[in-house]
């Protein structure tokens, strides 16, 4: 059963979400359980496979039995073998979240759709990660970003509406310019699968054709990743959306598009042309560098919590995208990295923001004044999770600044290295202003010797989405103190992408 | 000059495709009117298609269906047009989405030109 | 647009052909151009003809909501059967010639490239009608 | 080293750590609460301790902990000059707690709960640091340092502390990324950052490289409070007064200090730094920032600022005697961390028993006061004296072999500085000891409420006086015997 695993990964949930439209039809309450149910058996297969592969190498999965180039291939080698765990994952601890905030936040006659959606987005995202043809991924790209748009515009707020048209209009033209570009690499080559590409690509590196492609696309998963000028999206997006919806796109589909990214730059195109044939590198960093500290400062501007963690996103990416424009051993696995930390700890602060609209109905920093005295685990998960943004050692974020940092020296980046340093601090501006406002302000004064306030008005939020959003707190601690097992994930992933698909 | 009239016509299609994505590329940034952006959306992906399309002619090559035994003929290349029926498939997909969320920003703030939109958002 | 006799009568006589040649496009997407989705769409078509010439009513009598929605799960349902199908005969995901030589039945083959086509056109079909019914029907009775 | 002994670094480190979980749990019980941080301070003391006679020994126990990240698993490894660290801290948390737990009743604090945990992290990460084997894991302790402390300098939540809080952050969180900075640096340098005797950076990269190196590396170390890098130490006074005392005496500046003698020692070694010409940029550092601070000193009304400048200056000594880069220095620059410490921390304990028993902050209003708190205002000026650098205090011993160190190290203006200091030290502590025992109050009739602290927080202020002067008549047990060790260590010249 396992060689079918790939495929089953992407049918069975396609199943299970028109289960969930028939049952959801009769009983609302079939959702839920089915979503859950189904999201866990991706996860646990994401995990056989990572397995799978780490044991025996890379798998490939040819659909209908017809080889490529004429066939599509799933393909899972060590670099997407290390992705699909962890967006899965966070599907997981996102759906495990969602049924409570959901309820709160959308009319119950959408809930079937929600989940139907939900599903839908998660199951186009494993497929981005899984395909092994080009077009392929465009077309689970843009069955995830259909689904993003509606479960955006969910919500009962109406400004959602006008967040998910920005981001249907950006997402459009990104999804065009991806397009445009895999059609160009088609002339080029004449074939859509990526390791038959990466194969015959160098013999028209010289091509104009070629140079139109990888800009086009590397412009379009710029736009679908939210690198710094094109993250106009990105803001009302993350900040409109249910907050299970905030945590599913900002963590899964965020770090899909950045896989994609990678895949297509390293993977189709190799490190041979954009590093020698094509010098971009100076000018990825550049951008890249540009995010981190844009992203930040805009970041530090806000005055909502939800919304400055939408900004910090837009930094955060540009740590990611800069491994890529250092392009070293050390500096990907760091970027590789921070795809798992960043996921981890932004799903948390998401999940906590939630959990603070949940209670309070509001994520305004001035409405947020001493809310530690009263949901105290929610913000010592925010503290925690945050130390990890800032990257304070022992967390993941720590960790993964450590690699890039060495990378950068290592690639002998001084000036990018300090920027990469000077964004860890902005991201002490941002988080700060949250622990103060909830921990420090002045609304938890004038109480007596002890330390508990009495008949606290707002509770914690349920369980069932604290326990999610603290186990990815905890997590955030775990993985930078254990980062070594997941090194030996991490490293072939790198070696693979430098040494060509 | 004539160098540059020369590759102008021998990629014609390639020059339709970007004068048709550059309207559609118009429409978007500066109509007002949400439906009118929606349609440079429309007009954007649909000179994709085309120039998808263009990419598969084959000089007097005809649609690849099984021919009588014995027949010969040049296809054209099949594969582009399969594409571009997925293609086709989710630009609708999108384009519904996108009405749907015109419909409802109407419903709810009933403006739909982004100037106005904009007055009204704010003063929410 | 009721009064208009002219639309409704050629839409009455105009859609059963639509139908037929929708059925026609989708069943010879296995031997040459056609498919699915094109038939699909054709037979969509139809319905929103239908739909213009007689109202959302005219169209809802014939096909409910609910109906729609279970076409749709049908379509992908059938797609899906015969992937599973060739996996239960040994190949691989909609490997026909796996459930071919396994039940030994001659152009089993092409009968399952058939059943996949229609199943995509019942879903294209079932998705397109009620994207334009959903958008339509609103208006009226929002609060 | 598979014995019980090979554990006991991480015991030391891990045992506050717990006691931070049950500090948190407990939180509801103030009495079950507060004995954790005792039997924490206990325990922690009592394995410190216990490792004391293998180190003495001339032996170091080394344990490896968990592979982290390339350049440095995170490691412990306990040899004599971090074992000065580890005890001075152990035994002043010890009496510390006693000493917090009266203050904060008295005063009846707010978020006790959240300031008993927050100190028993720190103390955790100050043993870290002390323990730490090699520069990631010193990082990651000492950053751990930063962000725990944060809490408590911001205890009191006013506008004016969460001010300081942030200017407190930024400078050392600034500070914690040129750190970041500097240890990956020598690790691309030199494959390892593991701390070795003598140093390891010789010959692995041009000298200029090496000099900026060292630049980020004392940028880094901002918690040594240097001018013109001060600035979060007098802000940090907003703290209540066991935070001050305890943190902003002892551990954090402290492991800023350790921190560069670290460096100098078992990174750059002392014959790369004197090659490289570092000690003149130190000395220069640590002579100016001597002389400055001491005369913002002499102009704070403020007691607890008034202490902090001189610590800012007497942190300097111990810069003073690493650029003198001779062994005398470097053995003056060793035995005052925990002289100054032991000095230092009554010095603040007074402060706050001033606050809890007289409220008062000001040196002004504080006229007559040791007609009321006789016993406080002697040992107040005992431990002034002492830090004046007079006997029968221990901070004699220090200023003794700084001395010599400036003799032997060919930098004899030095002299100068430390005499200047001492003048200036007197010219700024003695009016506070006029002002307390011997000037008669504005007013008789406001003193009448005066008393002396409660014991909880008298005790400790005797027992760090009395040490002061027990460790001037025998300053070998244990201190000046560890320091002999660790100068024997990076001289390679006695034990190897």
């Amino acid at each position: 059963m396992i060689e079918h695993l790939p495929v089953i990964l992407i049918t069975v949930p396609i199943l299970s979400a028109l289960l969930i439209l028939l049952l959801g039809w009769h009983d609302r309450r079939f959702c839920y359980p089915i979503t859950l149910a189904t999201i866990l058996f991706q996860f646990v297969g994401g995990i056989a496979l990572l397995i799978e592969v780490m044991r025996q190498g890379t798998i490939h999965y040819h659909i209908g039995g017809w080889a490529p180039p004429l066939g599509i291939e799933f393909v899972i080698d060590t670099f997407n073998g290390y992705i699909l765990p962890i967006i899965l994952f966070l599907a997981v601890a996102a759906a495990v979240y969602a049924r409570r905030s959901v309820e709160n936040e959308i009319e119950p006659e959408k809930i079937v759709s929600f989940y139907v959606l939900f599903q839908l987005l998660v199951t186009g995202l494993v497929g981005m990660t899984i395909t092994g043809d080009i077009f392929n991924l465009y077309v689970f790209l843009e069955i995830s970003s259909i689904a993003a748009y509606t479960l955006i515009a969910s919500t009962r707020r109406p400004r959602a509406c006008v967040a998910a048209l920005n981001y249907l209009i950006l997402g459009s033209i990104a999804g065009g310019f991806v397009l445009l570009g895999i059609g160009n690499l088609y002339v080029a080559t004449g074939t859509l699968n990526m390791a038959d590409i990466a194969r015959l690509l160098p013999a028209s590196y010289g091509l104009a054709t070629v140079h139109t492609a990888f800009l086009l696309l590397v412009i379009g998963f710029s736009i679908k990743v939210a690198l710094f000028p094109l993250h106009l999206w990105l803001p009302d997006a993350y900040t409109e959306a249910p907050s299970a919806v905030t945590v599913l796109i900002s963590t899964v589909m965020a770090k899909v598009s950045v896989y994609a990214m990678f895949r297509v730059v390293f993977s189709v195109f190799t490190t041979a042309y954009f590093v020698e044939t094509v010098p971009v590198t100076e000018l990825i960093l550049l951008i890249a560098a540009v995010a981190i500290v844009a992203g930040a400062v805009l970041a530090i501007a806000q005055d909502d919590l939800k919304r400055m963690l939408a900004y910090s996103s837009v930094s955060q990416i540009g740590y990611i995208v800069f491994a890529l424009g250092v392009a070293n051993q050390v500096a990907l696995e760091g970027g590789l990295l921070h795809i798992l930390g960043h996921a981890v700890m932004k799903g948390c602060l998401f999940m906590v923001a939630g959990v603070i609209i949940y209670r309070l109905g509001t994520s305004r920093f001035s409405d947020l004044k001493g809310v530690a005295a009263t949901m105290p685990v929610t913000c010592a998960t925010f503290a925690l999770a945050g130390a990890s943004m800032i990257g304070v050692p022992p967390t993941i974020g720590f960790a993964s600044k450590y690699y890039l940092v060495m990378g950068a020296l290592e690639a002998g980046y001084w000036v990018y290295a300090a920027v990469l340093l000077a964004g860890s601090l902005l991201a002490v501006g941002y988080i700060w202003r949250f622990i103060e406002v909830a921990y420090f302000s002045a609304s938890s004064h004038h109480e007596d010797g002890g330390d508990h306030c009495p008949a606290p008005a707002v509770r914690e939020a349920p369980l069932s989405m604290l326990v999610p959003m603290v186990v990815l707190g905890f997590l955030c601690l775990l993985l930078g103190i254990f980062v070594e097992p997941i090194m030996e994930i991490v490293s072939p992933a790198v070696s693979l992408l430098l040494g060509g698909a | 000059m004539e160098a540059v009239f020369e590759v102008f016509l021998s990629h014609y299609n390639y020059w339709m495709a970007i004068i048709l994505i550059m309207i559609g590329f118009y429409a978007l940034i500066a109509k007002g009117n949400l439906v009118k952006k929606l349609i440079g959306l429309n007009i954007f992906q649909t000179a994709i298609f085309l120039f998808y399309i263009s990419l598969a002619e084959v000089e007097g090559g005809i649609a690849p269906i099984y021919l009588p035994e014995g027949m010969e003929a040049v296809y054209v290349n099949p594969i582009p047009h399969v594409l571009i029926l997925t293609a086709i498939v989710v630009g609708v997909s999108v384009t519904a989405v996108g009405l749907a969320l015109i419909v409802r920003i109407y419903e709810e703030y009933g403006v739909i030109d982004e100037a106005g939109l904009l007055k009204v958002v704010k003063r929410r | 647009m009721k009064e208009n006799v002219v639309i409704r009568t050629v839409s009455r006589i105009s859609v059963p052909f639509i139908q037929v040649f929708a059925l026609y496009v989708i069943v010879h997407g296995a031997v040459g151009a056609g498919g699915g989705f094109q038939g699909g769409v054709v037979f969509a078509a139809s319905f929103i003809l239908m739909f213009i010439a007689f109202g959302l009513s005219g169209v809802e009598k014939r096909l409910g909501k609910k109906w729609l929605m279970i076409y749709s799960v049908i379509g992908v349902a059938i797609y899906a059967g015969i992937g599973f199908l060739c996996l239960a005969a040994g190949g691989n995901y909609l490997e026909y010639g796996a459930v071919e030589s396994a039940l030994g039945v001659a152009h089993l083959h092409g009968y399952q490239i058939d059943a996949v086509e229609m199943g995509i056109g019942i879903t294209v079909m079932a998705v397109m009608v009620s994207i334009i019914s959903d958008m339509s029907d609103r208006g009226g009775e929002s609060p | 080293m598979v014995d019980a002994t090979g554990l006991l670094p991480a015991v030391t480190v891990v045992t506050p750590l717990l006691a931070a979980v049950m500090i948190l749990v407990s939180g509801r019980h103030e009495n079950i609460r507060d004995g954790f941080t005792v039997a924490a301070a206990v325990a922690m003391l009592g394995s410190v301790v216990a490792m004391l006679p293998s180190i003495l020994a001339g032996e170091r126990i080394a344990v490896s902990l968990i592979p982290l990240l390339p350049g440095g698993d995170l490691a412990l490894r306990v040899d004599a000059f971090g074992m000065v660290f580890a005890l001075t801290a152990a035994v002043l948390w010890l009496l510390n707690s006693f000493y917090s737990i009266g203050y904060m009743r008295s005063l009846k604090e707010h978020a006790q709960t959240r300031f008993f945990f927050c100190l028993a992290v720190a103390i955790a990460s100050a043993i870290g640091i002390a323990f730490s084997a090699n520069l990631v894991t010193l990082l990651v302790f000492y950053e751990i340092l930063t962000i725990i402390t944060y809490p408590l300098v911001v205890h009191v939540e006013t506008p004016e502390a969460m001010a300081a809080g942030r200017k407190y952050l930024a400078y050392l969180l600034i500070g914690g990324v040129f750190l970041l900075a500097a240890v990956v640096l020598t690790y691309i340098l030199t494959g390892t950052t593991g701390f070795a005797p003598g140093g390891f950076l010789a010959g692995s990269a041009p000298p200029l490289t090496l000099q900026i190196l060292f630049i980020l590396f004392m940028v880094g170390f901002v918690k040594a409070a240097w001018m013109p890098l001060h600035g979060w130490l007098p802000a940090a006074m907003v703290a209540p007064t066991p935070v001050s005392a305890f943190l902003h005496a002892v551990a954090v500046v402290t492991a800023g200090v350790f921190g560069i003698v670290r460096i100098a020692g078992w990174v750059y070694g002392m014959d790369l730094l004197a090659s490289l010409g570092l000690g003149t940029l130190l000395a220069v550092i640590a002579s100016f920032t001597i002389i400055t601070a001491s005369l913002f000193a002499l102009t704070e009304d403020n007691l607890k600022r008034r202490l902090a400048y001189s610590t800012v200056s007497q942190l300097s000594y111990i810069l003073l005697g690493v650029s003198m880069l001779s062994i005398a220095g470097m053995t003056g620059a060793m035995a005052h961390i925990p002289i100054h410490a032991f000095l230092k921390i009554t010095l603040f304990f007074v402060a706050g028993a001033v606050i809890v028993a007289a409220g008062r902050e000001r040196i002004s209003d504080m006229k007559g006061i040791g007609r009321k708190m006789p016993v406080t205002a002697v040992m107040f000026s005992g431990a002034a004296i002492g830090i004046c650098g007079l006997p029968p205090f221990s901070g004699l011993i220090s200023k003794v072999y700084l001395a010599f160190g400036a003799v032997e190290g060919g930098v004899p203006i030095l002299l100068l500085v430390l005499v200047a200091s001492t003048v200036l030290n007197a010219a700024y502590f003695f009016p506070i000891i006029h002002t307390m025992l011997v000037a008669s109050p504005d007013d008789e009739r406001s003193l009448d409420s005066v008393s002396e602290p409660p014991l909880l927080m008298l005790v400790p202020i005797i027992l760090t006086t009395v040490a002061s002067v027990l460790i001037f008549f025998y300053p070998a047990v244990p201190f000046m015997d560890l320091v002999e060790i660790a100068i024997g260590e990076i001289t390679g010249s006695v034990i190897p």
